[in-house]
Order: C-alpha cells, then sequence, then structure tokens
C-alpha cells in the first residue's frame, strides 16, 4: 500500500450520502469523490450539515445511509488505514487549557505519528507561537489557540485533510498564510475538504454545494459540482 | 371450592387483606399499563390526524421561501428610536 | 495541468507508520495525569469528600467503638464508592467538550485501548488515594490492624473495578448536559457486586474465616472488568460521538 | 433468513402481522391469566404452612418472571441492534422497558405484602426481593437514559449498550446477593421455595405465568405498532391508516 497515489485514484468516496438529523433530512443522495491533488469547499447556510458531513467522511458520526469507499473498496473494511490516513481537525480540535502549546501538540500527535521533538518546537515557531510555547494554552488567545491547533498541519503525512471551519479567529495574515500552506498541500497531492465562513482565493477549488433543509424536510438536493 | 361460604373466601381467615391488596394493585397496574399504552396510540393518531388536515399542497413552497439566509435587518423598538432622535 | 507523473504522496500503512499500542497509552496516560496534576481541585475533592462522607457516620448515628467496628468497613467501602461516582462524571467530559475525544476516536489504535489507559490514570487520580487514605480512616473506625490491612487490599482490588464500571457510565452519559444524576443511577445497581464482595471479604476475615478465596473472586471480578468494561465504553463514546 | 430478517425490518409488515397475532394473544392470555387467577383464589387448596396467604403466588410469580425475562427479551434486543442495527429491535426496548418496570414493581410490591403474614414485617432484606429491588434499579436507569437523549437513534444505541451491561451483570448481582444473603441471616424460610408442591397448586400457577406471558405479548405488541406509527408518521402506509382511522382504537388489527 505505500506506492505513490495517482491523480486518477478515489482516496474517499462517497454514494448516496443520506443524513437525517432530528427528524429532519439535512442531505440526501449526495454522492462526490475525494481525488489527491484537489481542495474541496464544502458549502451552505448555516445548519445545512456541513459538519456532519465533515464528521461522516471522517468516520465520527454513524446516523447517515448511503456508502462510502476508502481507495476503491467500503470503509468499513480498512478501518484502520482510513483512520491514518485521514486528519480530521474540528472546530473543537482538542487543545487543552492546562498544557503547554508544546504538551498539547505532543499529546495530539502521539498516537499517529512519530515526530521528533525538535520538528513540533520548529512547528510552533513557525505558526507564530514560539515564545508562548510553554505557557499554558488557557493564556492564550482564541486567535494563538488555533494556531496551536493548525501547527499540526506543518508536519501532517495523511493524504486526506479534513478542516472544518479552519480559519475561526484567526488575523488576515494567519489566514493567507494557511491557504498557502493548504495550496502547497494540493499541488503535492494532497487531498483536502474544508469548510470555511469566507470565500478562499484559491484556484481549482471544488466545491459541494448543500442546500440546506427547511422545517418541512428536504428542501433541495446537494451536488457535488467541480468549477 | 376452598371455602365454605363466600364469607370466608373474603376474610380468607384473616389473611383477606393482604390477598385481596395483591390483586386489586395487580389489576390496578394492569390497567393502568393498557389505559397509557391507548392513551399514547391516541396521542399518536391524533396528532397524526390534524398534521394530515392541515398540510396542504402549497405549503412547501412558502417555507421554502421563508428560510432563505435572513437580512439581519434591526428591529426598531420605541427606545432606540428615541435616542436616534435626541 | 500536465501533472500526470506520480504525486509525492503516499497512502500510510497503519502499521508501520504510526506508534503502537503501548505507546500510545502511554502518551494517554501520561496526559491525563499531567492534567490532574495540574487541576488539584479535581484531584482533591474525592478525597476530601471521602473523608466528610465517613466522619459523618459516627456524627450522624454513634461513636460508639462497637457500633463503629462493626460497621466501619461497609462505612469505609460506601465512602469509597460514592467518592469514586463523584469523579466519574469528568472522566470524558472535558475531552468530550474540547475535542480531544474526537481525535481519540480517530487514532489508529483501536478506542477501548485508549479507554483502558484513561481510565487507568482515572484510578491512579482517585481510586489509589482513597486506597492510600483508608487506614488512617480505619484506625478512627476502632478497626483493627488485621481488619484495615484486608480493608485496603480488598479496596484496591475493588476501585479499579468502580473505575472501568463507571468508565461504562461515564461514556454513556458524556453527550447530555444534565448527565452527573443519571450517570449515578446507571452506575450504583453494578456496583452492588463489588461492594457485597468488598465488605463481605472483611468481615469474613474477621469473623476468621480464610479469605483468599473471596479475594480471589474479587480478582477475577477486576479481570472481567479489564476485559469487558473499555469495549463498552469505547462502543459508548462512538454513540455518544456521533450524536454530536 | 436473511430475507425474514429483512421482512421484519420492514415496519409496515409488523405492523400487519402484529395486527394478526393480537387478537389471539389478548383472548387467550385474559383467558388463560383468569383461568388460573379464579382456580388459585379460590379452588386451590390451602398451604399448610402458610395459610391462605400464599395465594397471592399466582399473581407474584407470574410479575417476577416476567421481570425478568423482559429484561432478557429487552438485552436480545439491545444485541440485534448494535450488531444488526434493526430497528424493530429498539423499537421492542422502547415499547417493552415501561411494561418491564411495572412488572417489577407488582413483584415488590405483591412480596412486600406477602412477607407482612409470613414475616411479621412488611420488608425483609431477603435475596429475591433485593434482587427485584436491583432489577427495578436497572429498568430505572434504562428508562432514564433512553428519555435523555432528543436523538431517536442515539437513546436506541445508548440503551442497546446499557441492556446489555446490565444483563451481563444479572448473574453477578443475583449471585453476590445470595452470598451476602447467607453471610447476614441463616437460611431463613422462603417465600416462594417450596419442596413439594401438589397440582392443583402448580397448575393453576403455570396457567397464570402462560395467561401473563401472553398479555405481556399482547401488549407489547400493540406498544410497538404506536412506536412504528410515530416513527413512520411521514409514510405513505402511515398515512392511509391515520386516514381510515383504524389506529386510533384499542382493537386496532382486530382485536
Amino acid at each position: 500500500m505505500t506506492e505513490p497515489l495517482q491523480h486518477a485514484d478515489h482516496l474517499l468516496r462517497a454514494e448516496g450520502l443520506e443524513c437525517e438529523r432530528d427528524g429532519r433530512t439535512l442531505f440526501s443522495d449526495l454522492s462526490f469523490s475525494i481525488v489527491p491533488g484537489t481542495l474541496t469547499r464544502v458549502e451552505g447556510p448555516n445548519g445545512s450539515g456541513k459538519t456532519t458531513l465533515l464528521r461522516i467522511l471522517a468516520g465520527l458520526n454513524d446516523n447517515w445511509s448511503g456508502q462510502v469507499y476508502w481507495c476503491g473498496q467500503p470503509r468499513q473494511k480498512h478501518w484502520d488505514l482510513v483512520r491514518r490516513n485521514v486528519l480530521y481537525l474540528g472546530h473543537r480540535p482538542g487543545i487543552k487549557m492546562l498544557l503547554t502549546p508544546l504538551e498539547n501538540l505532543q499529546a495530539l500527535v502521539a498516537g499517529r505519528q512519530q515526530v521528533p521533538g525538535r520538528v513540533l518546537g520548529q512547528a510552533l515557531e513557525q505558526v507564530g507561537i514560539g515564545p508562548w510555547s510553554h505557557v499554558p494554552c488557557g493564556q492564550l488567545s482564541a486567535g494563538q489557540k488555533r494556531r496551536v491547533a493548525l501547527a499540526r498541519l506543518l508536519f501532517a503525512d495523511e493524504p486526506v485533510w479534513l478542516l472544518d471551519e479552519a480559519f475561526t479567529a484567526l488575523d488576515v495574515d494567519a489566514v493567507a498564510a494557511v491557504e498557502r500552506l493548504l495550496e502547497d498541500r494540493v499541488r503535492q497531492g494532497g487531498a483536502v475538504v474544508m469548510t470555511t465562513h469566507h470565500e478562499p482565493a484559491m484556484q481549482g477549488m471544488r466545491r459541494i454545494r448543500l442546500g440546506g433543509a427547511g422545517e418541512q424536510g428536504p428542501v433541495t438536493r446537494a451536488v457535488g459540482e467541480v468549477d | 371450592m376452598a371455602f365454605d361460604s363466600f364469607s370466608a373466601f373474603i376474610i380468607m381467615e384473616g389473611h383477606g387483606p393482604y390477598v385481596w391488596t395483591c390483586y386489586g394493585v395487580f389489576f390496578l397496574l394492569m390497567a393502568l399499563i393498557t389505559w397509557l399504552s391507548v392513551r399514547d396510540r391516541r396521542r399518536v393518531v391524533r396528532t397524526q390526524q390534524r398534521e394530515q388536515t392541515v398540510a396542504s399542497p402549497g405549503q412547501t413552497d412558502t417555507v421554502r421561501n421563508e428560510r432563505t439566509g435572513g437580512g439581519f435587518q434591526r428591529i426598531p423598538t420605541s427606545q432606540s428610536e428615541s435616542i436616534s432622535k435626541s | 495541468m500536465g501533472q500526470q507523473q506520480s504525486l509525492s504522496i503516499t497512502v500510510l500503512d497503519p502499521v508501520t507508520t504510526s506508534p503502537g499500542l503501548f505507546q500510545s497509552m502511554v502518551a494517554v496516560l501520561q496526559r491525563d495525569l499531567r492534567l490532574s496534576i495540574r487541576q488539584k481541585q479535581d484531584l482533591l475533592n474525592p478525597l476530601l469528600f471521602f473523608v466528610m462522607v465517613v466522619a459523618l457516620f459516627p456524627l450522624g448515628v454513634s461513636p460508639e467503638s462497637e457500633f463503629l467496628k462493626e460497621a466501619g468497613a461497609g462505612i469505609l467501602w460506601v465512602g469509597a464508592l460514592l467518592a469514586t461516582l463523584l469523579s466519574l462524571d469528568h472522566l470524558f467530559r472535558f475531552d468530550y467538550e474540547d475535542g480531544t475525544l474526537e481525535q481519540m476516536a480517530l487514532q489508529p489504535q483501536p478506542l477501548f485501548v485508549l479507554v483502558l489507559a484513561k481510565t487507568l490514570a482515572h484510578w491512579l487520580a482517585t481510586g489509589l488515594p482513597l486506597v492510600i487514605l483508608t487506614p488512617m480512616l480505619g484506625m478512627m473506625l476502632f478497626l483493627d490492624g488485621n481488619s484495615v490491612a484486608i480493608l485496603c487490599l480488598t479496596l484496591l482490588i475493588g476501585t479499579p473495578v468502580l473505575s472501568l464500571i463507571g468508565s461504562v457510565g461515564a461514556a454513556l452519559t458524556v453527550g447530555l448536559r444534565a448527565g452527573g444524576v443519571l450517570l449515578s443511577l446507571l452506575v450504583i445497581p453494578l456496583y452492588i457486586p463489588v461492594l457485597i464482595f468488598g465488605t463481605g471479604t472483611v468481615m469474613a476475615a474477621a469473623g476468621g474465616s480464610d479469605v483468599s478465596g473471596h479475594l480471589a473472586l474479587m480478582a477475577a471480578m477486576l479481570m472481567l472488568a479489564v476485559i469487558l468494561a473499555p469495549l463498552a465504553a469505547a462502543a459508548a463514546l462512538k454513540i455518544s460521538l456521533s450524536a454530536s | 433468513m436473511w430475507q425474514f430478517f429483512h421482512k421484519l425490518g420492514s415496519p409496515k409488515w409488523f405492523y400487519g402481522i402484529a395486527g394478526r397475532f393480537m387478537p389471539w394473544l389478548l383472548g387467550l392470555g385474559l383467558v388463560l391469566s383468569l383461568a388460573g387467577i379464579v382456580w388459585g383464589l379460590a379452588f386451590a387448596p390451602q398451604d399448610y404452612l402458610q395459610g391462605n396467604s400464599y395465594r397471592i403466588i399466582f399473581i407474584h410469580v407470574p410479575t417476577a418472571f416476567l421481570a425478568q425475562s423482559v429484561y432478557m427479551m429487552m438485552a436480545v434486543a439491545g444485541v440485534i441492534t448494535l450488531v444488526w442495527k434493526m430497528k424493530l429491535a429498539d423499537v421492542f426496548v422502547r415499547a417493552a422497558a415501561p411494561v418491564g418496570a411495572i412488572l417489577t414493581v407488582l413483584a415488590l410490591f405483591t412480596g412486600a405484602v406477602w412477607g407482612k403474614p409470613t414475616w411479621g414485617t412488611w420488608w425483609i432484606w431477603d435475596a429475591r426481593l433485593t434482587s427485584m429491588l436491583i432489577l427495578l434499579f436497572l429498568y430505572l436507569g434504562i428508562i432514564g437514559l433512553s428519555h435523555a437523549y432528543s436523538d431517536e437513534k442515539t437513546a436506541a444505541r445508548a440503551v442497546a449498550v446499557l441492556t446489555v451491561v446490565g444483563v451481563v451483570n444479572i448473574p453477578i448481582i443475583k449471585y453476590s446477593v445470595n452470598w451476602w444473603n447467607t453471610l447476614h441471616q441463616p437460611a431463613t424460610f422462603k417465600l416462594t421455595e417450596k419442596p413439594t408442591m401438589v397440582p392443583e397448586m402448580w397448575v393453576p400457577l403455570l396457567l397464570a405465568v402462560l395467561g401473563t406471558y401472553l398479555l405481556f405479548g399482547w401488549v407489547s405488541l400493540y406498544r410497538m405498532q404506536t412506536e412504528v406509527l410515530r416513527r413512520e408518521r411521514r409514510t405513505r402506509w402511515v398515512k392511509d391508516v391515520i386516514a381510515a382511522g383504524g389506529g386510533s382504537q384499542l382493537k386496532s388489527g382486530g382485536a
């Protein structure tokens, strides 16, 4: 399984996804695939199921029907492979207020990836947290905490990244820097799926539009379309 | 019949109160389960009947229109108006 | 685009590219212990609660040494049980709220292994201190040396079982805002056998009988809990996460 | 086999087939349990030790048996929910849990009232009664958990895990309570443990047990039908059932 990826490989493929929540259909008959070297933005108004879709792709949410494939095979047969190869960063990214940025980063990657301590320090420097790397995260601002969470992306080796509201609380410079980081990653062949509230200025971005459902049930069908 | 008379059956040599309380509560709770179940069924059916008679074909369209975005327009109250005047 | 050549990114093999089970368990344990040490109040509260509950019995029932000698083991066991119960709600709640639990569920290692590490950390931070405090409280309840020793032994085997069974309840209620009371309701019935064997062993020892059989039975319960509870708790956590 | 499973997963099919079984369950259940009770109350001979108070056995034993079996059935349904994600299994758990809890209360109540003339106190920490009390706690936990979640699927799966954990614990609880009982009181007079029971006593008891099982079958099917109607309310067939008004009566499905 370690041969290099081709552009044509389908890393993740969803077929006929349907998700219902509290008796209301969020989306139905949703099909798309995530291929290497692409950036996909999940779009839709509040409450249209963007976060839910990312959680389904990550394997956190079980309340859906349809089929998800990993590299062409049903995902449920390869859970260990999927978990290792898909990085999910939720809008609550697992940062502990009582731990320092360095300890947080260490604990977060400990089970996934062998990373020398030196790299962790460098990553924190790179996201502008260097001077605070030994201060408890509770003392940092919301934007700084977000930077700590995103520092993982500087050395993460997973081919698929699922980022939920990754830009929240970041300042303008940081947003631009993260966009550059994602573009680089995509150029190398990584696949990024994300939700953002601002329109990122990135070329070749694919879109999955979720219509948003009204009180009465499914109003629009979601379609994956490529710009 | 294990008893000589009806009153002997009721009294049961002094154990009557215990035995009859038990049977009374037994039938009471059995009736309670049945009543609760029937009430639940009635409730489900009634709310559903109401929904089905109220629902009309045009409804979904209005809902579709209502649920676009929201304009976040400020709502004038008497207080805010007096501030803007002064 | 002219990018038909192979890409520099590969699909990773979870076996060779991620840390092993033991290493990831140690990481979880280390983080949780570190957090316990920094959150001193959480560490102290169950202990204070334990001491106070035990102090209520002489005050509320009788300070006579005869009564306390008779009831001491039971009082200490019930106190330890309630103190554990009190601390359970925090076992997964903070991790659930800040997203750590999601990250754990997505690690390549099976979740029950990480849950086991978390439960071990919970026991080290609450159960073990309770056991260490027991001799002192035992003296205050006029228990003799032999009884205190057996009591400590039963608590040493029993409190990990309490943490393990409790982890299932905590996992089931972690997604609920008012989960704390419900958690007690779910867990207390499951605690009853542990309590019965714990106090029963001390009483049998006080009666002069050999208790190695009783202790073996408790150890068997611990084994069963170590094997089954993390599996159930991991399943429950996945259900709770799925709903958030 | 798999087709049967698939069919059983279809709510509409279930609704119909349950309606066909229910009248039989109700009729036969009423006849058997009433026959058992009347026989036991009026015609069975007196117990030479306990006198007439033993006649409580004809409701105490059926409710106690049934309360325990209902928990077992719920655990089986829990396994089915977790492994095959069959919706009807979860519908059963929802429908049966309150009934099981009420049966446990009945078993406890009749046990306590029976205890008064036998032991001289309303309550005694007898192994059986204590086990029943713990069973009641387990039921209350399940009901509490199933109402705590707003999402039905989550509630179903959480309850399934809890019932399975509970059923693993039941033998341990029973064993430990029995052991505890011998530790504290040398074998006392047990309510229902009789070395010999004449046929005039156990035949009506058997009838009453069978009858209550059938009645439980009826009430759980009825409650399951209600739950199915509620869950499937947006589907065509439920709308037809409702429009026909058939679902509103107790005899929906023809009892």
